[in-house]
């Protein structure tokens, strides 16, 4: 029998794995909690159950374009997005000019699919903290952008669909018309969203004031994406580090502003998410505006890459935060070294810092609002 | 009213009383659970069970139950074997138990006894006993945790739970449930509304909802469903359970929250009496009347459920002993008050 | 008191609004569909399961090359000459006789690499998902339509031929040598001719180039 | 915004008697070169210097030089505040392939450094809580070196297929 009491009457801390199988550890990440009572003591995460090993794999390969489909696997829940990282960081290693429907094209899946991924994030959010509808509501809109990919790529989830210096296919005729029908419908959901879920009172006791992460720690621990801008700094890299085209957008930060408790928190990180999912609808709708309708999108593609020697770290924001790909060339065909720097990876090494001395129901809120995915973690 | 009637029927044969609310325990039970998940689907824009049975899955429970009963009994290692074993049949008969006082229509009640309100809540209270049986005796210590925060949130919220009910007795001047109900008999109020409690006096329908939340919180529904919360404590004191254990485990929660709803519908909403007056009345349209208000509250506490998130331990204890308990003392003193003035 | 009035107030509020939201859905429509018996059309360029178009493929080799997991696995056997394959429909002349072509669908990461280097266009992903195994061997695709017999008798030829060729190469390989030593003997007697001062020679002959 | 050469000076003012180099590929940014004794010390000038202020460590990677029989560690940082960023380079030789680690001046390398450990087997002295992080804790050798290879059984279960 689980003893509590030792037998000199000391109050004993008890030793708890909350997975790899737990409902809300999003994945197969364990955590070791050191709990008296329900109060966290002390939390150390243990990852690696998913390891893929996509860094050696990528310098197996023969091919830097090979690599592509791999990128997907790492954030399965935003493949355009690692997809997109991974080919900018070896158009801009090859020095590789791109035509302009290309990178429209890009831009407006990858931002589709920062809203599906955000919408999963935050629906699984929700389910973290017993909402369950929300979760099956926001699905619902990301089937919706599924579909157009599937039209788009042919695939559902795993996309492969960019290449280096162009796209694997060009777009569906009605593309267009198909993503603007999506942006109309999915406006009103944003505000059904806030009133379901973002304004409703349990919920922000849920979230609010728990998992308080201050802008020097995040910046120390180097988060990034909607987790440093939920405490407060207006730091995104397509504004601040700018790729493709998305300087030639019009956008808006949103930043965490402690609007129902303390700046940082997990209500922070939430509403950033959601806010976000808005203006990455504005860059749709004025890439959509702006894309040449004409135009081959495999004309650019190299027919084999042969790299030069050099090391060139690249960063996107991918919906997580900061995907780096760091590359290293040798003169060869194949890659000498791919590392990728995942944000959730980083995100996780955090979980200490921000969750000491909190239940165990916040832990599952920290954890949710930090959207890890654990395919990114342990690559 | 017709007593002869009555105390003819009480005469019934001892099996009888024991299979009639048995019987609509466990067909309640099946609906109920096949009712939630078609609310829960239709909430979510889905459908819920389509397949067992024909029309919409009217059969799925059945098929369900039948699945249970076919699976494996599985005891863990360590578990305390006997504890482990006796808890879901302790925590089904407590429920059922407790049905022995309502009285599900003007000509049957299981037994009519001069304190049924007190000795409903007696035996209530044994549900809290068996979870914290079956969560020890699991040997798991997720089920430690939502056996302790199972023990903690019923005992507190049989605080609030009995204030309310107590506001009622207060009105009603008795402790018979078959009383109460009949002293809510009649069209009066402003000429056309029933004479249920909640109509009479307004400071009631205070006390209805406090007694709605503690509720909700007695039979561990969402926002309260602390103990077994899925996506912290991995079911709670229910994760070592499987097969048929887990079902009488089920059983009992749908059994409850039916006992709770259709204690509610007694005190507030007249019980049995139909809402027409004398129309559609008399026992049998009484037993629906009374089982659509129970399962009216049953449904608001399902829509309830696939809405909202859920409560935090502490914020849980939060509402329960600092907000709910004095609002329903001093809802208590006002309800006299009321009586008294009026 | 009333903070905690305004409080309540607030939660009950956002509850309520949230309790409209869900009510207008349990009335709204269902969006989804039921499976077995309505199905889910899959747009016509969609990964779902490879195909090839075996009469159109020249074994090249290509995409077994491009795939980045080895999914695919070719065996040729180079057709002997007595035997006209025919051309693709694409044109393309035909060399080998495919005796495998096995596509592993356990394997397949669906990234259509494949598809794109193949110069005939007969490898492809088509719309087709219900095709899961009890056995994960059932998934290996044998798209190669010869008969075993056949297979062994295409076999044995090419390996006659190959013998041949390879005697034949041998032989060249040693007029080769003949010939270069021939003419290293020739040159040097050029060069003496060259000191004695006399100068018509007649170039070596050149061997031909085996082009049987 | 600083420019490497500037970033070199500094570098070479504060440390004197400390080599640097800056290394330049055929693409990518230049590099600096530390040597793998002062990294701490460079890192913390880096971070508190008032003119260069790299406050984030946004990558920490761990290579394997065969040709060389070198390992390398790759540092990128960067300035939220002034906005620049820089990649320094330390290379350690294979057999004694031991670097300070930075874990005290950015936290995120703590996690980097663990994987930088467990993928190429660079020893980062001074780390608080050096374990493997993404193999199990008792797997062999290190993946990503170039001359690795894989063990045949793990545990008696085997590795291939």
């Amino acid at each position: 029998m689980i003893e509590l009491i030792s037998d000199t009457g000391e109050r004993r801390e008890m030793t708890i794995n909350m997975g790899p199988q737990h409902p809300s550890t999003h994945g197969v990440l364990r955590l070791e909690l050191v709990l008296d009572g329900e109060i966290i003591k002390k939390v150390k995460p243990h990852i690696g159950y998913l390891h893929r090993c996509f860094e050696k794999y990528a310098e197996e390969m023969d091919d830097y374009a090979k690599v592509i489909p791999y990128t997907d696997r790492m954030d399965y829940v935003s493949a355009m997005n690692q997809e997109h990282g991974y080919v900018v960081a070896v158009e801009r290693m090859l020095e590789l000019e791109v035509p302009e429907r290309v990178e429209h094209i890009r831009v407006i899946v990858a931002e589709m699919q920062r809203i599906a991924s955000h919408l999963l994030g935050i629906g699984a959010f929700g389910l973290d903290l017993g909402a369950f509808t929300p979760f099956l509501y926001l699905f619902t809109e990301r089937e919706k952008i599924l579909d157009i990919f599937e039209k788009v790529s042919g695939a559902r989830l795993l996309y492969n669909y960019m290449a280096v210096g162009g796209l694997m296919r060009d777009v569906h005729p009605e593309f267009k018309e198909d993503v603007a029908d999506f942006v109309k419908t999915f406006r009103p959901k944003i505000k059904e969203l806030d009133n379901l879920l973002s304004y409703n009172k349990i919920f922000i006791n849920r979230t609010a004031n728990i998992g308080v992460l201050p802008v020097e720690v995040a910046l120390n621990y180097a988060a990034s994406g909607p987790v440093l801008r939920g405490s407060g700094l207006k730091w995104d890299l397509r504004k601040d580090d700018p790729y493709s085209i998305y300087d030639r957008f019009e956008f808006d930060i949103p930043v965490g502003s402690g609007e129902v408790g303390t700046l940082g928190d997990c209500w922070d990180r939430y509403i950033v998410r959601v806010r976000e999912m808005e203006q990455s609808l504005r860059i749709i709708e004025q890439a959509l505006e702006s894309m040449p309708d004409e135009g081959d999108v495999m004309e650019a593609i190299p027919k084999r890459i042969r790299m030069k020697e050099g090391e060139i770290y690249v960063r996107t924001e991918s919906p997580r935060g900061e995907l780096g790909y760091f590359i290293a060339g040798d003169n060869s065909a194949s890659p000498f070294r791919v590392k990728a720097r995942a944000p959730s990876f980083v995100h996780l090494s955090m979980l200490p810092a921000i969750s000491r001395g909190s239940l165990i129901a916040d832990m599952v809120a920290i954890i949710g609002s930090i959207d890890i995915v654990l395919g990114e973690v342990d690559r | 009213m017709n007593s002869l009637f009555l105390t003819n029927i009480l005469n019934l044969p001892l099996l009888v009383h024991l299979a009639l609310p048995l019987t609509i325990i466990l067909v309640y039970a099946l609906v109920a659970i096949w009712g939630e998940r078609k609310v829960a689907g239709f909430i979510q824009d889905r459908l819920g069970p389509m397949r067992v049975g024909g029309w919409h899955g009217w059969a799925q429970s059945i098929a369900d139950l039948l699945k249970l009963i076919q699976k494996e009994d599985i005891v863990p290692t360590n578990a305390s074997r006997f504890l482990f074993k006796f808890a879901p049949f302790m925590m089904f008969a407590a429920s059922y138990a407790a049905f022995a006082v309502i009285p599900f229509s003007s000509g049957y009640i299981g037994s009519n006894i001069n304190i049924g309100v007190f000795y409903l809540l007696a035996v209530t209270s044994v549900l809290t006993l068996s979870i914290i049986m079956a969560a020890w005796a699991s040997n798991n210590k997720w089920s430690l945790l939502g056996g302790m925060r199972s023990a903690a949130q019923m005992v507190s919220y049989e605080v609030p739970t009995i204030a309310t009910v107590l506001t009622v007795i207060v009105v009603a001047g008795s402790l018979n449930l078959m009383t109460v109900t009949e002293m809510q008999s009649g069209n009066d109020i402003l000429g056309f509304l029933p004479n249920w409690f909640i109509f009479q006096n307004p400071f009631l329908i205070v006390a209805f909802v406090i007694f709605f939340i503690s509720i909700l919180a007695e039979s561990h529904r969402v926002p309260f469903d602390l103990p077994e919360s899925e996506s912290e404590l991995v079911a709670g004191y229910q994760t070592e359970y499987s097969g048929m254990r887990w079902a009488m485990f089920m059983l009992a929660e749908y059994a409850d929250m039916l006992l709770l709803s259709l204690l509610g519908a007694v005190l507030f909403f007249g019980g049995w009496n139909s809402p027409f007056g004398d129309f559609m009345g008399g026992p049998v349209w009484g037993f629906f009347w009374f089982m659509l208000k129970g399962l009216l509250l049953v449904f608001v506490m399902m829509w309830i459920r696939w809405t909202l998130p859920r409560y935090r331990v502490d914020q849980l204890m939060h509402i329960c002993w600092s907000v709910l308990i004095p609002l329903s003392f001093i809802n208590l003193v006002l309800v006299a008050l009321w009586e008294l003035i009026f | 008191m009333l903070t905690i009035i305004k409080q309540g107030w607030s939660t009950f509020k956002s509850i309520f609004t949230g309790m409209g939201v869900t009510i207008r859905h349990f009335f709204g429509p269902s969006v989804t569909l039921q499976y077995p018996d309505e199905r889910y059309e899959l747009p016509e360029n969609s990964r779902a399961k490879l195909y090839v178009n075996i009469d159109d493929c020249i074994g090249c080799n290509l995409c077994a090359r491009a795939c980045p997991v080895n999914c695919i696995d070719i065996e040729t056997v180079p057709a002997t000459a007595d035997v006209d394959l025919g051309k693709t429909s694409t044109g393309n002349p035909k060399r080998f006789w495919l005796t495998r072509f096995d596509i592993d669908m356990a394997k397949c990461m669906y990234c259509d690499l494949c598809v794109h280097p193949c110069p005939t266009d007969c490898i492809y992903m088509v719309p087709e998902y219900e095709y899961s195994e009890f056995d994960r061997t059932n998934l290996i695709y044998h798209f190669s339509n010869l008969e075993p017999e056949k297979i062994a008798e295409v076999k044995e030829k090419a390996e006659i031929e190959a013998a041949e060729k390879k005697k034949k190469r041998e032989e060249m390989q040693k007029a080769k040598a003949e010939a270069a030593r021939k003419k290293k003997e020739m040159e040097a007697k050029k060069e003496e001719n060259e000191k004695s001062g006399d100068d018509d020679n007649a170039p070596s002959k050149p061997e031909s180039d085996g082009g049987e | 915004m600083k420019s490497v050469e500037e970033i070199l000076e500094y570098l070479s003012e504060k440390f004197p008697e400390t080599e640097f180099e800056a290394l330049q590929g055929d693409v990518g940014p230049a590099r600096i070169k530390v040597p793998a004794p002062v990294i701490k010390d460079v890192a913390k000038f880096l971070r508190d210097d008032d003119r260069l202020l790299f406050n984030t460590l946004m990558c920490l990677s761990g290579l394997h030089y065969p040709k060389e029989e070198e390992m390398g560690v790759a540092y990128h940082i960067h300035s939220t505040k002034l906005g620049h960023s820089l990649a320094l380079n330390v290379r350690v030789p294979e057999e004694k392939a031991e670097v300070p680690t930075v874990e005290s001046i950015w936290k995120t390398a703590d996690w980097h450094e663990r994987e930088a450990y467990d993928m190429v087997g660079i020893t980062f002295t001074g780390h608080p809580d050096l374990r493997r992080i993404l193999c199990p804790y008792d797997w062999e050798g290190h993946p990503l070196r170039k001359d690795y290879e894989q063990q045949e059984f793990y545990r008696g279960v085997t590795t291939n297929e």
